[in-house]
């Protein structure tokens, strides 16, 4: 067992685990932290398959500000542990848990029975390169110019969710010293 | 991580020493703070444990240590007990990221009867392609610590605190963010070493064909960019949540925001986690805008200390040792000089109220990054002429 | 069952887990009343689908899926604010985040 | 300024005026919206005299103005330009509708001082103009149906405008639903000559009118014209469908004067002078009309005898001019027609101002037997009113005398005419001076029999000022169309301005023998003197305060309370048309509506309510089951492919 086998099964776990605890925890807030939890493992993933810039970017965009915004509101809600995590319905959730086993297995077969994708060119490439300098460099390039489009209206979208966010959740009277 | 058993004992050996070397640096700035705000406010301080007060320390590590444990009654004590723990984490592990010297070269030497090396061991914990990508992805989980431990004490005050500190360390942790783009534009890197190795030497640069040297000064991140230099500074204080930027802690308000409920060695390790993003902002300002371990004198490069070095008659090895362990000190002096900036403007300063926080983090310094990035992206483009 | 070829990470490990992390969150948007918890497992699908996108774009030498992975992450940030907005929203009028609690919003 | 310009202000202008005075009805005071309608108006009467100066100008031949503005409708052949077109009879139209509405529009201002909607009055005043242009200046019978349909709304809203009194809502809506069963004639009348001739528009259909006149009864031509006949007579308060005009007296005092004195009642007048070449083809319908015009002429006059409100006896009056209008028009005359609705519009419209001005003086108060010398507090009014009085009556020299006079002579000359109808004219001539005169000398002469409380005063000078200007044109308006026979003995021989202005238009009578001076005169001079006399006895009998009516009215009881009951036609028309009409709709109501309709579209409602019902089950709103269905569908799928 080499070095990057260990980190993968372990990494592979911990993932596993912690999304698990996003399912199952009652508390939601413990649900959150979980979830966190799965975040910085799937960056080390990230890290593991070489894309270092997306690794660091997983970790300030999802676990730095996306996860922080769902456990400040959890908080503020102040909701205690529920006392039913589930909806209700015997039927109609092991339907579901069944659907999502299906779903699972289906998948999980299909990639086993399937021959070794890509496994030729493993070792090429500007993925492969150690610090992953030169992938973040290519990334930029091919971002601002191939993608530029989806780029800009990438960012007219966030400027209108902003706007419409800050509209929702405005509260009368304003948060400032008048 | 290493291909054989010496290299990745060294490696753990390096990743324990980085981390000591945070822990036992926050006794020293305790004093240091102390000693420090009286001399500020014109006091005395604590003189009477030892010489100077210096054993003081010792006094209040066993105050923390024999306080009595306890747990909010209305707490969630998982999140109580690992929230300090959590404090701590992210702190070291980024601070791990930043080399503080040239590496070290090792020859092959014999142990155990067999034969190890030759080793070249950097002088950071781990090497990172986008270091100061990791390092602010790293810096951004210390959000968790205060959350978990607002939440899980249980106490208004707490969450409010909490609440209110995370809230500043995401708005700021956009300044700060932007204000280093253009450090990176300039270098075109996110590595910390290829950026400290741009830095030395004296300033000097190319703009549309003329190459201007200026050669009094050292080739600083500052000198290029100092609305930059000046936001991350002011983005570090708030990410520490100091003063003027302790709005989670106001005591006038909040009674200590988060650590209302927290004593004894758990508050001790609040204090390190403070300390210990004091230290990385610092760190990363050094890096980023005070070049490095560098000299501050551009005629003392590293090259010229390995020069001496090999006057003075060491071997590659020695050689090695020498200048990295000389330019640790010039890294050490600017981080101890940076600490005490940090004390002086801690009490220096009064504090924000929390809108004009929130104001100046939003409306005054984002606007600025982002100005500052363009423009240094528009200067870039035009000096390549 | 376990010899050197299943242990020896490759595209398919990274598949399956992404494969299996993605049902967890579809359970989880499933199950959860919490409305809250369902946009979390929303997340968390999205973090499965990004694993895959990462996994393919390493095995295949092909950057593009850096690049969707990008412009993911985004949109999930746009859609966790939103969402929690509305959310928000919706505990000041009812005091609830209970999904069914939406119901009210139906014409 | 070319003449699309000027047309587009034309009738433009009133409508900017509804719209501003509509929209901000709440803002605007009496002076504000008065000013604004009547500028727009006013603007309106400056383009009709500048139009009307350019058709002057013109040669004699093609004196028309033709303005299109867009092609309307086209459906297959049937093609409706949006278009107007200003020729002899319309140039005078939006004369006197322009002209007369802005001293109306002038007088309303003070007259509805008072009231909270002045703003909205105007507004709809102001709508009405605009209604009425397009009624005259339209080009074909579709704008002048939309002008028809227009005014007749405006006529609705502003008869009722004081809606909160039942009864004037009420007569409202009688107006409105009277106007309704003409304006279906009308529609139906135009389906014909459109079927006929293959177009609408009034200059094809005159010239494709036939030359020799058709004297079947159920040729569609007669047909045609009679219906649009029934149209005229509903718009222009005719037999049988006359009975609104009283009713609409319930509007404000201008309206009347505007309205139903000056211009609208008159548009069916109007419409049969601009259809002339078609109605000459078919004499049977002109005929008719001749009957219908010379009996409302009798009739309404008769009624007017007995009226003691002040605007119902000028209503009837102008009841009864409608009808010689409609004499003149069934004798071939339409150019006297012409000239007696415009010295009508003159005479009348003062009358209804005056009488407004009495109203106003008066608190309000309407019946002429408290009132009575009234002489000396109202010296302005009475002065002008007597003027109108005196051109009703047909004195020599006044602008009724002429065209009534025209009208009569036409109908014992023309060889369409008959004496009889000549006899009924006089008749009603002869009525029509005495509740004239009688209405002059119980209001304003003899002794006051104004209640202690109210003190009459002469109006200001917003008001008596149109009273005065009416005046003048009451006495002189006549002028311009001189018969040949009495120019002859006048000094300078004045020519016969109207006649010679209208000879394009209209058809000339076959087989008009040469008129006989001499017979003329005599007939003059009958009519004439028979006036003076009953104007004289009516005189002697209200001005001299003696009891001769009342012993009269004792006498001829069941005829007094018959003219009094208006012939009993409400009640009679309530009896044989709107109570089996409301039995019938009763009766559908229940049996055909609610039994059977409804049954079938509640099953239809049922099926597609129990349909959803079992669909709804599906969408339910729960988010999560939703999301269950997609992956249930994504399993499937999934599950197919890998399968296949």
């Amino acid at each position: 067992m080499t070095t990057d086998a260990f980190l993968f099964w372990f990494l592979a776990l911990v993932t596993f685990i912690s999304a698990l605890g996003v399912v199952v925890f009652a508390n939601p807030i413990f649900s959150a932290l979980s979830l966190v939890m799965t975040m910085v493992t799937v960056a080390a993933l990230f890290a593991t398959l070489n894309a270092f810039f997306l690794a660091g970017v997983q970790l300030i965009v999802y676990a730095g500000a996306v996860m922080v915004l769902f456990v400040m509101v959890l908080m503020l809600f102040d909701l205690h542990k529920e006392k039913k995590a589930f909806t209700q319905g015997a039927f109609s959730g092991s339907v579901k848990l069944l659907l999502g086993g299906l779903l699972a297995g289906l998948i999980v077969g299909a990639v086993s029975m399937s021959k070794e994708l890509y496994k030729a060119i493993s070792d090429q490439a500007v993925t492969n390169s150690a610090t992953g300098i030169e992938s973040t460099k290519a990334l930029g390039q091919l971002l601002f110019t191939q993608y530029i489009f989806s780029f800009e209206v990438l960012g007219i979208l966030l400027l209108v969710i902003a706007i419409g966010v800050v509209a929702l959740a405005r509260s009368k009277g304003g948060t400032h010293v008048k | 991580m290493g291909s054989d058993i010496v290299e990745i004992g060294i490696n753990g050996i390096k990743l324990v020493l980085i981390f000591l070397m945070m822990v036992q640096a926050v006794p020293i700035l305790v004093w240091v703070e102390r000693r420090g705000s009286a001399f500020i406010q014109n006091r005395l301080g604590p003189n009477r444990v030892g010489p100077l007060g210096l054993l003081q320390l010792l006094a209040d590590a066993v105050k923390f240590l024999t306080k009595e444990e306890f747990v909010p009654a209305k707490g969630v004590p998982f999140l109580y007990y690992m929230a300090p723990i959590f404090a701590l984490v992210p702190g070291a592990v980024a601070f791990s990221a930043i080399p503080m010297a040239t590496p070290l070269l090792i020859d092959r030497f014999e142990l155990f009867g067999q034969m190890w090396g030759p080793y070249t061991i950097l002088f950071q914990g781990y090497e990172i392609g986008v270091g100061v990508v990791f390092v602010l992805g790293i810096s951004s989980l210390a959000t968790y610590s205060i959350l978990m431990a607002g939440w899980g004490s249980g106490n208004k005050y707490s969450l409010l605190g909490a609440l209110r500190a995370s809230a500043q360390i995401i708005s700021y942790e956009l300044a700060l963010g932007l204000s280093i783009v253009g450090v990176l534009l300039l270098n075109g890197s996110f590595n910390f070493g290829e950026i400290i190795a741009a830095q030395q030497g004296p300033l000097a640069f190319t703009f549309i064909g003329h190459t201007v040297t200026v050669p009094f000064l050292p080739n600083w991140g500052v000198f290029y960019q100092p609305i930059g230099a000046l936001l991350f500074l002011t983005a570090c204080f708030a990410e520490s949540n100091r003063l003027p930027f302790d709005l989670a802690e106001g005591e006038a308000e909040l009674v200590a925001g988060f650590h209302v409920e927290y004593g004894g060695f758990k508050m001790l390790l609040f204090f390190i986690g403070e300390y210990g993003h004091m230290i990385v902002g610092s760190s990363m300002f050094i890096a980023l805008f005070l070049g490095g371990y560098h000299f501050p004198f551009p005629g003392i490069t590293p090259e010229v200390l390995r020069y001496y070095a090999t006057e003075l008659g060491y071997g590659p090895q020695g050689v090695s040792i020498f200048t990295a362990l000389i330019l640790f000190l010039s890294f050490f002096v600017k981080l101890a000089l940076l600490l005490w900036f940090f004390i002086w403007v801690r009490w220096t300063l009064p504090r924000f109220r929390y809108d004009q926080l929130m104001d100046l983090g939003w409306k005054t310094m984002l606007p600025w990054a982002l100005a500052n990035t363009i423009i240094t992206a528009i200067v870039i483009q035009i000096s390549k002429i | 069952m376990l010899n050197e070829a299943w242990i020896e990470p490759g595209l398919n490990h990274y598949l399956m887990l992404s494969a299996i992390i993605f049902s967890l969150g579809l359970l989880g948007v499933l199950l959860r009343k919490n409305a809250i918890v369902m946009l979390m497992s929303i997340e968390l699908m999205l973090n499965a689908v990004n694993l895959t996108f990462v996994a393919f774009s390493k095995y295949s030498g092909n950057i593009n899926g850096q690049v969707m992975v990008f412009f993911v992450m985004t949109i999930a940030a746009a859609e966790a604010a939103v969402g929690l907005a509305i959310v928000a929203s919706i505990f000041k009028r009812f005091k609830e985040v209970n999904i069914r609690f939406f119901e009210h919003l139906k014409g | 300024m070319d003449h699309q310009t000027l047309v587009a202000v034309l009738l433009l202008a009133p409508l900017v005026g509804f719209f501003i005075n509509g929209f901000r009805y709440r803002k605007h005071n009496h002076l504000v919206a008065g000013a604004i309608a009547t500028t727009m108006v006013f603007i309106s009467f400056v383009c009709s005299i500048l139009l009307f100066l350019n058709l002057t100008e013109m040669k004699e031949e093609n004196r028309r103005i033709v303005v299109s503005f867009f092609e309307w409708l086209k459906v297959g052949n049937f093609k409706a330009e949006f278009s107007f077109v200003i020729d002899q009879i319309s140039g005078i139209m939006i004369l006197i509708i322009t002209g007369i509405g802005s001293l109306i529009h002038l007088f309303s201002i003070e007259y509805m001082h008072h009231d909270k909607g002045v703003a909205k009055y105007f507004s709809y005043l102001n709508l009405f103009v605009f209604n009425m242009l397009l009624l005259v200046l339209g080009s074909n019978l579709l704008v002048m149906f939309a002008g028809w349909e227009g005014v007749g709304l405006c006529s609705y809203l502003l008869i009722g405008f004081w809606f909160s009194d039942e009864s004037k809502a009420a007569a409202g809506m009688k107006a409105f639903i009277t106007n309704r069963i003409g304006d279906a004639a009308f529609l139906i009348g135009m389906f014909i000559l459109f079927l006929q001739f293959g177009t609408i528009d009034f200059a094809n259909l005159n010239g494709l009118a036939p030359s020799t006149p058709t004297h079947d009864w159920l040729n569609p031509l007669t047909i045609a014209c009679l219906l649009l006949f029934i149209g005229a007579t509903g718009k222009s308060a005719q037999i049988p469908l006359y009975v609104w005009l009283p009713d609409a007296m319930a509007g404000p005092t201008p309206v009347s004067a505007l309205i139903h004195a000056a211009t609208m009642v008159t548009a069916g007048v109007y419409m049969i002078v601009r259809l002339n070449p078609i109605f000459m083809a078919a004499p049977n319908a002109l005929l008719v009309v001749a009957i219908v015009g010379a009996a409302t002429a009798v009739i309404a006059a008769s009624i007017g005898i007995v009226q003691n409100d002040i605007k119902k006896v000028l209503a009837y009056s102008t009841v009864s001019q409608l009808g010689y209008m409609f004499l003149g028009v069934g004798v071939g005359a339409f150019g006297s027609a012409l000239f007696h609705l415009m010295t009508h519009a003159f005479f009348k419209a003062l009358m209804f101002l005056g009488s407004g001005s009495v109203i106003h003086a008066m608190h309000e108060e309407q019946d002429i037997q408290k009132m009575g010398g009234l002489k000396k507090y109202l010296p302005i009014t009475h002065l002008t009113f007597a003027m109108g009085w005196l051109a009703i009556l047909g004195f020599p020299g006044f602008s009724g005398f002429f065209s009534k006079d025209e009208i009569l002579w036409m109908s014992y000359h023309s060889p369409m005419g008959h004496p009889a109808l000549w006899v009924a004219g006089v008749l009603g001539a002869v009525m029509t001076a005495f509740y004239m005169t009688r209405l002059m000398a119980l209001t304003f002469w003899g002794e006051s029999r104004v209640p202690k409380n109210i003190h009459p005063h002469e109006s200001p000078a917003l008001m008596w000022i149109p009273l005065v200007v009416l005046a003048i044109l009451s006495v002189i308006g006549g002028w311009i169309g001189i018969p040949h026979i009495i120019s002859e003995i006048l000094p300078g021989h004045p020519a016969n301005i109207w006649e010679h202005w209208l000879n394009p238009m209209i058809t000339k009578i076959p087989g008009l023998a040469a008129a006989n001076p001499q017979e003329e005169w005599t007939l003059m001079g009958v009519s004439v003197t028979l006036v003076l006399l009953s104007s004289g006895i009516a005189f002697i009998f209200y001005g001299k305060a003696s009891e001769l009516p009342s012993k009269l009215s004792e006498n001829f009881g069941g005829l007094y309370r018959l003219l009094v009951d208006k012939y009993r036609v409400d009640e009679f028309y309530e009896k044989a048309l709107i109570r089996p009409f409301v039995w019938l709709s009763e009766n559908l109501w229940l049996h055909v509506d609610v039994s059977f309709i409804d049954r079938c579209t509640h099953w239809c409602s049922n099926f597609v309510k129990g349909a959803g019902a079992m669909a709804r089950t599906v969408q339910n709103g729960n988010l999560q089951q939703y999301a269950m269905y997609m992956a249930l569908g994504l399993v499937v799928i999934l599950s197919y492919i890998l399968m296949r």
